[in-house]
């Protein structure tokens, strides 16, 4: 029986299968490593990084929701010269891609994030994260405004020779206008979705369980959503995508991937179970036995047909 | 650290209140304090798993065993299990209680904060220290239905207070501390004024150097808490005014129970005096009471 | 005990509780008799209705998801003639005040509709569905552009006296700028939120699983977006919202109400458990007795405090 | 019509297909053909209610039998309930077949469509309704392990057929049919042709009217077919060709199981050639096959 063929290939960045890890589910790497060897997985992405280092919101930071979760971690983080100086040493002794997502509150930020990733480490792409408040134009996110996102991708573009991602956040009227944006800007794939943004009140106290008020819902609630946009933004780009979204099984890894995703992200499951990114690769390679596929990748789109 | 472990008891001791007894690979390694990060279902909801602390460790039958208390949806689910089903566990997690090797340990409980103590007053050796534990609750039916199937048959001097005044002294737990702490302060106050030292720089002089520190010859005298964070910062005041070493069992809200998320962290103030975060469940959920900073806008 | 008040105002309406059902999930009124009394209910808002009759999409119209569901069914409904004739005589006998929903695709189609509404039946209100794909402005929803959304209640206002309530959807960047706009037009009340674009993909077939690709979801998977966008609104506008999006039991309810809505829809739960309102409506009863309202009114908005 | 029952037995029976015994209110005013819809869980995952077609009625006794297989988490979460438990149902539902009074009654069944055309066997008067079974499955394991826990028992004649030739016909169940409607025919004309009749006209003479409208004298021949909805429109197909009335029970994605979502509808064409919408939930299961649409794009 020959063996089904995972290999990624995401533009420039090839990856030995198509699951990572979503950022901010999975720590600096280390977290999971008691659970299995974290070189198996595709990638890592690491927590969203600042310029500065940030101490986050004040808890509660979680809340259940059916089938899903809010978070309002605040982008909590060392910042990028602890990161730098710390945390990539150890990074690099996981043997495994690592993704570094970056959020910033002006173009300058994004700029000096991406300059300052070294190009000859462990560091396989750079995933911009364009959901933050842009201070400048007002507080409204760079991710909602078209000319913005492809601003920020570009400026970020200008500034590494890393292979760039662009995260869109979901909390949009139209992904498609936005994945083209990022696209124009120089993105060489698309990560989709972040966080969709919720609430819950507790009945006791009457007032928001987060402390920051609002957060974002992810997990398996949001996974109809999450495969809608890949499906569109399928259609309308040419760079690939990473989806992301309630990913918590093999099948909803195929669901992604039919939709359009070259590689997926797992995110809330690993909380949840911590083997399932180790599933899901299990899962993908059977699905692929079983159906007649030599290669993961012969199933990328093939709900467009 | 992912573990399935087989249901062999799930039985409602009274008040709410489930006996959950493991068995697997948890026993094995658990520590004092620590906890297990449970899944109560087997759908996407409830989604997230539940951090329930270690009250009991058999290593040689391998049983771990959990105290819960019925609260809402995922506690209620977990009621449904039965013996012989299998549960889906990742642990023990955190970092629990520092044990003391000589000297006096108070325990401090508020309600159902009573269970994470149990596992602590079992691994010290009582012929080289004395415990006693200060239990506050709502009323006598509690204390009793609860106390009545744990503490009350752990051959361990305790001291009870409820709200209502319905048993034991009427009021806060951390009256009975205040109490002892003061009681203990007078004692010290005699022992040392009898060594000659002054008395003033006493109870400063206690709060000085970590649990395990304590300088040979002298009983060390330390406090360890777990209830709400009301209580538990009543306690880490009271002790710290006494300079009395405290160590403090920290809830938050977890998804990853693991460090992963950030999700569940507290506030601390290093002994440079910077403000920085901690995880409770993986840098706690003990903390040093001392360290602990309670109100984020501090 | 004095019993507790739960007469709601939502401006000129006035309900005998705040519990209604959402357009689509309770047919014409007549399903759900076989269970209860209808009567009962605060209100019965009735399935969407067009100019003309709508055979609908095709089946699959509905596929299940974590905690929710999705649904193409594409606004089958016997056309503004048959409602009139038909099913409105029928209605009348249910004794409850309905709210007609109305959907078009162009602002002739609304007015129609509005001008169509007798003022002395059992319609209560008039519930503007502005989700529709506006086809002379290239099919985007009305419901996502400010200006059009405006124009649709602006026109449906001058075409009756019936009190309006606007049904926004939530697939937007910024409902607040929404709310802001249905209200300049002329919307007596504000229903929050219309179903999430999702889709799924079936594993067999490798195609989507709708017959028309992409649905709304709906259910507990979509409520804490729901929530947030009741606390955002309420902080904006004055009209009164009707809050709805995954509500099962009366701790839903009374989220919804803290956060800012005066009345409640129940929607996809009606499917789950037939006699959802009515626990919904003794259930939120209850709390206000363990709380100390007198009247359920007091509740709303609590969370903002 | 929302009733709890009580699971009396919830049986693997082979083939991944479960027997499960409902014991409630129910059982009183179910027909033939008409279903239930059941709540597998008691979280809101998986959300939806699950159709189940009511495969036995004991009036007496207060209890239905249906006949599940595992083909998803919610019948999958379904196998997990035990005797005793008790079961959220919404039902009776829907509009069931008709039941002949007199003639010939065909039953053709794929699959685990064998299963509510169970009531209909045991609704007929079967010293005036001769019935007939066809069945069609996979292969001889899962025609052996299904039929031999209930067809078999049943003292009614039947025909297999399956897929792999491993028992009975090799072939479709539709074969089976096509050759006893060509038998009935042939018989049927002999009959005619004795009576003076014209044969050319004969078999689309059969097909005027509704079932039970037959005129006194002339055994009614009958169809009624459960399956997936390929074999149904060949089924039908059959029957029209041969002008013979036949039921079809339809299956469609649910989701309220009451007629309120119009998320379950089929088309039809009425009789006055138009095209209409009918809700599978209410307005059928059960339709008349000389009615259904079967492709929506004709
Ligand atoms: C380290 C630690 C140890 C604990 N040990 C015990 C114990 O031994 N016995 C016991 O009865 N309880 C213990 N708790 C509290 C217990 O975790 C919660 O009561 C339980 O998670 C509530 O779940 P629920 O589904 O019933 O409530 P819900 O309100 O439905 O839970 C909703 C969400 O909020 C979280 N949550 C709710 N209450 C708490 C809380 N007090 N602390 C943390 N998260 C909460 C849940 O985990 C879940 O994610 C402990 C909590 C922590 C953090
Ligand atoms: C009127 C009617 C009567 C039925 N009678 C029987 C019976 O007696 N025995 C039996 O084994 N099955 C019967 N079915 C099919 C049965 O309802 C499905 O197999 C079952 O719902 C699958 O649920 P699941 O969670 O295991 O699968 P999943 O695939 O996880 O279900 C996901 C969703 O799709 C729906 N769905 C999936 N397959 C079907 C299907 N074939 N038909 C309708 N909805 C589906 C489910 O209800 C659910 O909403 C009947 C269906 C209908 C409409
Ligand atoms: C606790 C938590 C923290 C997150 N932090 C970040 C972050 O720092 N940067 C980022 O781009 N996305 C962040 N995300 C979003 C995830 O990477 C992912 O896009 C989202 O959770 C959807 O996937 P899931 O449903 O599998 O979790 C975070 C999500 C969670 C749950
Ligand atoms: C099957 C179905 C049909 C619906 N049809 C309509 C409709 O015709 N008009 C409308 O404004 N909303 C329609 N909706 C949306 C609901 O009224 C409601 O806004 C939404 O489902 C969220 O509430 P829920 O989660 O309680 O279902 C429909 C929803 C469902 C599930
Ligand atoms: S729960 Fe995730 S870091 Fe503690
Ligand atoms: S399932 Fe709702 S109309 Fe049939």
């Amino acid at each position: 029986m020959k063996p089904i063929d995972l290999t990624t290939h995401l533009g420039r960045l090839t990856l030995k299968n198509p699951v990572m890890t979503a950022s901010g589910t999975y720590g600096f790497g280390e977290e999971y490593a008691a659970f299995y060897d974290p070189s198996r997985l595709g990638a890592i992405t690491v927590k969203g990084i600042t310029p500065l280092p940030r101490r986050g919101n004040p808890v509660p930071r979680v809340a259940e929701t059916p089938s899903g979760m809010l978070n309002a971690v605040g982008l909590e983080n060392p910042g990028l010269e602890a990161f730098l100086a710390t945390y990539l040493p150890r990074l690099e002794k996981l043997k495994t891609p690592i993704i570094v997502n970056i959020s910033g509150f002006s173009l300058d930020d994004y700029a000096l994030m991406a300059s300052a990733m070294p190009e000859d480490s462990c560091i396989a792409a750079v995933e911009v994260n364009i959901s933050c408040p842009n201070i400048k134009q007002g507080g409204l996110a760079f991710g909602t405004d078209p000319r913005s996102a492809e601003e920020v991708l570009r400026v970020t573009r200008k500034n590494t020779k890393l292979p760039l991602i662009a995260k869109l956040t979901p909390n949009v009227t139209d992904i498609v206008t936005l994945a083209k944006a990022v696209e124009n800007g120089g993105a060489d794939m698309i990560s989709l979705i972040n966080t969709l943004l919720g609430m819950r009140i507790d009945l006791k106290t009457r007032k928001p369980i987060l402390g920051n008020t609002m957060g974002g819902l992810s997990g398996p609630a949001v996974l109809p959503v999450a495969v809608r946009m890949v499906y569109q933004v399928y259609k309308a780009v040419r760079v690939p995508i990473i989806g992301m979204g309630g990913i918590s099984t093999w099948q909803d890894a195929v669901e992604f991937m039919l939709a359009g995703a070259t590689a997926v992200s797992v995110g809330t499951a690993n909380f949840v179970n911590p083997l399932a990114p180790l599933e899901i690769i299990e899962g993908l390679t059977e699905y692929c036995r079983q159906a007649g596929f030599a290669a993961v990748r012969e199933i990328v789109g093939l709900a467009h047909r | 650290m992912l573990h399935r472990e087989i249901v062999i008891e799930n039985q409602r001791i009274g008040a709410d209140v489930y006996r959950l007894v493991l068995k697997g690979a948890v026993a094995a390694t658990a520590r004092p304090g620590q906890f297990v990060h449970l899944q109560v279902g087997t759908t996407t909801d409830p989604l997230l798993r539940r951090p329930i602390s270690i009250a009991g460790i058999d290593q040689p039958k391998g049983e771990i065993t959990l105290y819960y208390r019925v609260v809402g949806r995922g506690t209620a689910k977990l009621t449904g299990v039965r013996a012989g089903e299998t549960l889906s566990v990742i642990g023990p997690v955190g970092t629990g209680f520092t044990v003391p090797a000589v000297g006096e340990l108070l325990l401090v409980a508020g309600g159902i904060g009573l269970f994470p103590l149990f596992t602590l007053i079992e691994a010290v050796d009582r012929s080289a220290v004395r415990v006693k534990v200060l239990w506050g609750g709502e009323n006598r039916t509690f204390i009793q239905e609860v106390g009545g199937e744990t503490l009350f048959k752990m051959d361990v001097d305790y001291a009870v207070a409820t709200m209502d005044g319905s048993m034991g002294h009427a009021g806060l737990v951390t009256d009975l501390l205040q109490a002892a702490l003061e009681d203990r302060a007078a004692r010290s106050l005699a022992h040392r004024t009898a060594e000659g030292q002054t008395a003033g720089t006493a109870p400063s002089d206690w709060g000085t150097g970590a649990l395990t520190e304590r300088p040979e010859g002298r009983a060390a005298f330390t406090v360890a808490a777990c209830g709400p964070k009301g209580m538990l910062q009543a306690v880490a005041e009271s002790c710290g005014q006494m300079g009395v070493p405290v160590e403090v069992s920290l809830e938050e809200r977890m998804a990853c129970g693991v460090g992963a998320c950030l999700g569940c962290v507290c506030l601390v103030r290093t002994t440079d005096g910077t403000l920085a975060r901690r995880r409770v469940c993986k840098d706690g959920p003990v903390f040093d009471g001392r360290e602990v900073v309670w109100d984020e806008a501090d």
